[in-house]
């Protein structure tokens, strides 16, 4: 779906992060945690693509829900200096979100960076007893969301590259020493390649399912220009699929990580 | 009372109720842009580039944004023509537009060989891309000569048996000498421009943006050289011209058929806008009522240049 | 303390203090400029493309807006060289610039007569206009081949006492042929690209806009195809490339030097923008420091492409 | 000179017409009547150009001028949008501008359209007794700044094509009547070409000398880049002048209208 929107209110959650709040029947009423919005930032060709960007959580009873970005290039920076009030052209709910599976008890989220805001509704959503939120970050000052991650898991874990918050490394190290001493039913991943790689790596070991989450750049958001391929497993052999159609979610058996 | 216009086009044994079609390659077969608008609206669908067998494609990343454009590298990642008209072609021909199927190759004979395959299928025009940048037989290397295109299209032409449209590349010394081959070799009709061979580089990284290094340029930013090669071509040739490039809206869509094109094809602008196709539509009809022009035809070619 | 970084560049016998060149036809003889910022902060100054006799140049309108982009058709209006030599190098000299010498004509022996004319003056270097879309004869229609190329460089070269610049047309099937031909002529660096030919249509009036029909593409938009044609052409020539096409600040112009060019040109940014040129030289600079490069010339070519 | 300035206030003045209050100390002490400024519509590449908008009236004691435009495409909408407070990005002010020769008694300012614009500040700035503004508009609706023109003229005749307001018809048939029953010493034109070039036929009847202010499409503004050509005498020859530098206002004698 194609809409125009009316933001309800953005909020700087740090030096270059922001929170906006967009009121659509639509979109709360139909999204799932994991799927995304195309968003159109800025009338004109300035950004002249849409930008992709993560649903971090909905409000079905508010009829709203939340996107949280970090400014990177041209199309994040136009839209940091949207107005609470202004409108905003958003296509969605898109592409297939994470599975929830009721009967599972023990669940885990795994996201480093921008990675971390899809993960936010699966906490919300799961209805597993066990919810346990391991986030990586840069660096203290780049800490966002804490409050809202800990008030959906049930343990929540954090770690810095520098060390200046939580534990000194990465998600990987957390997730690790985590599997050893907890059974997980199912562990979300959300982040950079190399740290879903890993973190799949050391769950196979231990025979936990997972999905991951995965980033590539796209041209239409729903499946009809090919551009977004990313390499999955078919039978034996390979083939591409599409992240914008097929995902941005899939099970993490089935990418294959270059 | 409000007046009657006609959006009909006729060409080459192509009979369209508007002069829009959907491009090959940005609207994939239709499926997923149903979900938007009535893609029946529309004069006819250029499919998805085919080729005899499968194809992958190229490694992602494919796609970079340019000032008011795209790049592009997918290199015709398709199911192969007997996907096509066995899964494709029932769920296209339940909306009443034309089929025009975008077909590509590798060799002279693969040309030929996907012509004879898509003669025999339910379908309206074959577009013969004689100019994919992206791909590195085939292609594009047949449609930067006159020879190159002569030799492909002769061929062809002895086997098809629908309306057969060449597309044309852009990455020509001289678009109107490539036109004319496609015609003296038996083409019914050339659609121009194919996207401008282009790169993008992250200065960041140092590394090109695309896995494939270059890409085809897309979008508003080519649309001064497509109308100009619309121009000259359909000045010099005697077939209908399609004419393709950057056009967004009904306004765009005029200017190409004022510059001679017959019917005008609408890609990248929907990538932006999901209702680009049906807004180019109507666009051109409130043009028409507001300058008071009842039939689309008396556009095609009304430039005034004196 | 801040880092010490070198800017400078050298190529086929110029020295410029920085990579950084107005390009021909978009800086007048830097008298207009002079008023806004220093032009001696410039590596170079490729002045407005000159002919043996004055021109008047095309009739108006010469202009049109395209989606980041220009369309021009000015057709070489110049007071001629002779009038150059005396009224405006004497004023350029006056600051620490290198002065390019940007020659068209209509036949080979202009081109000849305006070398050694060039030659015999104080100028840094000459830049052989192989490619403007502009004019009917001569220029762009001797740009267009390898031996059209090889005919005017060849016989130039023998005559040129000053550093040969050889410019080129971006509107041909094979920019590395023509680049090698100007190579094997004796050119002692290529510049590219000049303008991309297209055109603009007022669907309201159903006129061109340019008086001229069609004119040059420059500005934002074609920067894709530029970035392709350096990075194509500075792989298989010997001699230095200077890069342009779309370049409005330092990021833009750290693509082109990765992408192979030895020093850019900045054109059509500057309409917008008139300190574009200068803060592309500042804008390298910041990149410099920011990524912890030293010399600018660790950048020439230095694209990653595993 | 490019300046960041602040805009002051902008007035809609009738469906497509506005008026800009600029605050900048350089433009209003440097400015002269029927020079003009190049506008950066909006950032980005929306409107790629800088358009060309002529100097209305200048406000030296408080450091203003105004500009009027009318909204005509890309450029001029996006100009329209901008509100009391924003920066705006200038350059100017540009090009020649009207002769103003303290010795004349009577003259005429004669415009049409987006033409009577820059026609006010002569009126402002010019000390003859007489001072006659002819004005044309298309219809009743589109008249503009009736009062600053009666202000400061000692006779405004207003002019429209289907008569709805003052003479119907066009302004060369009030300047023809006029120039029966009194002697300009100087007209300044400002309008559509056929206009300019008729009420210069005119006056040349009546050896009546006069300026025009011409438009033309431009580039940079300020002479570099030679695209805004126009036909001038040279002798016995013509040549292309530049409306950016050798203009907008040249003497009426060095123009060759088409
Ligand atoms: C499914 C999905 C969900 C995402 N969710 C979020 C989110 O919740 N929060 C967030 O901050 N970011 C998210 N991203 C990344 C976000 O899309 C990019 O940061 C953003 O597109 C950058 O745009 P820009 O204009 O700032 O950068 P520019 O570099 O100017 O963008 C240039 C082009 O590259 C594309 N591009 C650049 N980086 C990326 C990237 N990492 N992924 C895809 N396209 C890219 C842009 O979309 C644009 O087309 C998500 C990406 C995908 C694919
Ligand atoms: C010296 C001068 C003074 C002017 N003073 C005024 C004024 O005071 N008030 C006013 O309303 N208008 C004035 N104009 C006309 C004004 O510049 C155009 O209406 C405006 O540029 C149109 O821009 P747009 O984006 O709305 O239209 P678009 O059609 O989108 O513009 C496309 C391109 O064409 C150019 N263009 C279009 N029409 C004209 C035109 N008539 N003259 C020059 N360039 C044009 C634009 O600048 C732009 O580069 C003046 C023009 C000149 C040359
Ligand atoms: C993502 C993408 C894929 C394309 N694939 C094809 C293709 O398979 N066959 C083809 O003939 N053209 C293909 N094209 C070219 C378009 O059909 C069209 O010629 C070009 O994009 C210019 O039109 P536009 O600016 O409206 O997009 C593709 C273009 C894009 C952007
Ligand atoms: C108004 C204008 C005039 C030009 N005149 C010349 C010229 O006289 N000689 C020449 O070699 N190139 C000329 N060019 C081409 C530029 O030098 C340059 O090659 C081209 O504009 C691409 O660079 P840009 O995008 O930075 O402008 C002209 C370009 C413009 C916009
Ligand atoms: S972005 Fe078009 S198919 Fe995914
Ligand atoms: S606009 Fe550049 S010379 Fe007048």
């Amino acid at each position: 779906m194609r809409l125009i929107e009316k933001i309800n209110c953005i909020e700087k959650l740090n030096s270059d992060t922001f929170l906006m709040r967009i009121e659509s029947e639509n979109i709360s009423s139909e999204a799932s945690a994991g799927q995304f919005v195309n968003i159109k930032c800025g009338e004109g060709s300035e950004a002249f693509l849409r930008r992709p960007i993560s649903i971090c959580s909905i409000d079905r009873e508010n009829k709203t829900f939340d996107i949280v970005f970090n400014v990177r290039g041209k199309g994040t920076k136009l839209l940091s200096r949207y107005d609470s009030g202004d409108e905003i052209d958003v296509m969605g709910p898109l592409g297939r979100g994470f599975t929830i599976d009721p009967s599972h008890k023990s669940i885990a989220v795994v996201g480093g960076g921008i990675g971390i805001f899809p993960l936010l509704q699966v906490l919300k959503d799961h209805p597993a007893p066990n919810k346990t939120a391991i986030l990586g970050f840069r660096t203290r000052d780049l800490v966002v969301l804490e409050d809202s991650f800990n008030q959906y898991s049930t343990e929540l874990l954090i770690a810095t590259d520098d060390g200046s918050y939580g534990h000194k490394g990465f998600v990987t190290d957390l997730l690790s020493k985590k599997v050893e001493a907890q059974n997980f039913d199912m562990v979300y991943f959300c982040g950079p390649s190399v740290m879903m790689k890993l973190g799949v790596e050391v769950l196979k070991k231990h025979n936990i399912p997972s999905e991951v989450s995965v980033e590539q750049r796209m041209g239409c958001g729903i499946g009809a220009c090919l551009v977004c391929a990313c390499k999955t497993r078919k039978g034996s052999d390979w083939d591409y699929s599409h992240v914008c159609k097929d995902g941005p979610v899939f099970k993490a058996e089935d990418i294959i990580f270059d | 009372m409000s007046r009657k216009i006609n959006m009909a086009v006729s060409f080459a044994g192509i009979n369209l109720k508007n002069p829009v079609i959907a491009a090959s390659g940005t609207f994939g077969f239709g499926r997923e842009y149903s979900q938007y608008f009535d893609i029946g609206r529309l004069g006819g669908i250029a499919v998805k580039g085919l080729t005899l067998l499968p194809r992958k494609g190229n490694p992602p990343p494919r796609i970079a944004e340019t000032p008011s454009g795209i790049l592009n590298s997918v290199g015709l990642q398709n199911p192969g023509v007997h996907a096509f008209i066995k899964d494709e072609i029932p769920f296209i021909r339940k909306y009443n537009t034309a089929i025009i199927a975008n077909a590509s190759g590798n060799t002279v004979e693969d040309y030929e060989k996907i012509t004879e395959i898509l003669s025999d299928s339910d379908i309206d025009a074959i577009e013969l891309n004689l100019s994919c940048p992206n791909v590195k037989e085939g292609c594009m290397s047949f449609g930067s000569t006159p020879q190159g295109v002569k030799k492909v299209v002769e061929r062809v032409k002895k086997v098809a048996k629908k309306p057969l449209i060449v597309k044309l590349t852009p990455n020509v010394t001289d678009i109107v000498e490539i036109a004319l081959a496609a015609q003296d070799a038996g083409a019914d009709a050339v659609s121009l421009i194919n996207t401008l061979l282009g790169m993008a580089i992250d200065a960041k990284t140092r590394r090109p943006i695309l896995a494939n290094i270059t890409g085809g340029l897309s979008g508003p930013a080519v649309k001064p050289v497509a109308l100009r090669m619309v121009y000259q071509v359909s000045k010099a040739v005697k077939i209908p011209v399609i004419g393709m490039g950057g056009i967004s809206n009904g306004q765009d869509a005029v200017e190409f058929l004022l510059a001679g094109a017959t019917a005008v094809m609408v890609g990248t602008a929907g990538f932006v806008n999901p209702y680009a196709w049906v807004e180019t539509i109507d666009g051109i009809e409130a043009y028409m009522l507001e300058n008071g022009v009842d039939d689309v035809n008396e556009l095609i070619g009304g430039l005034i240049t004196d």
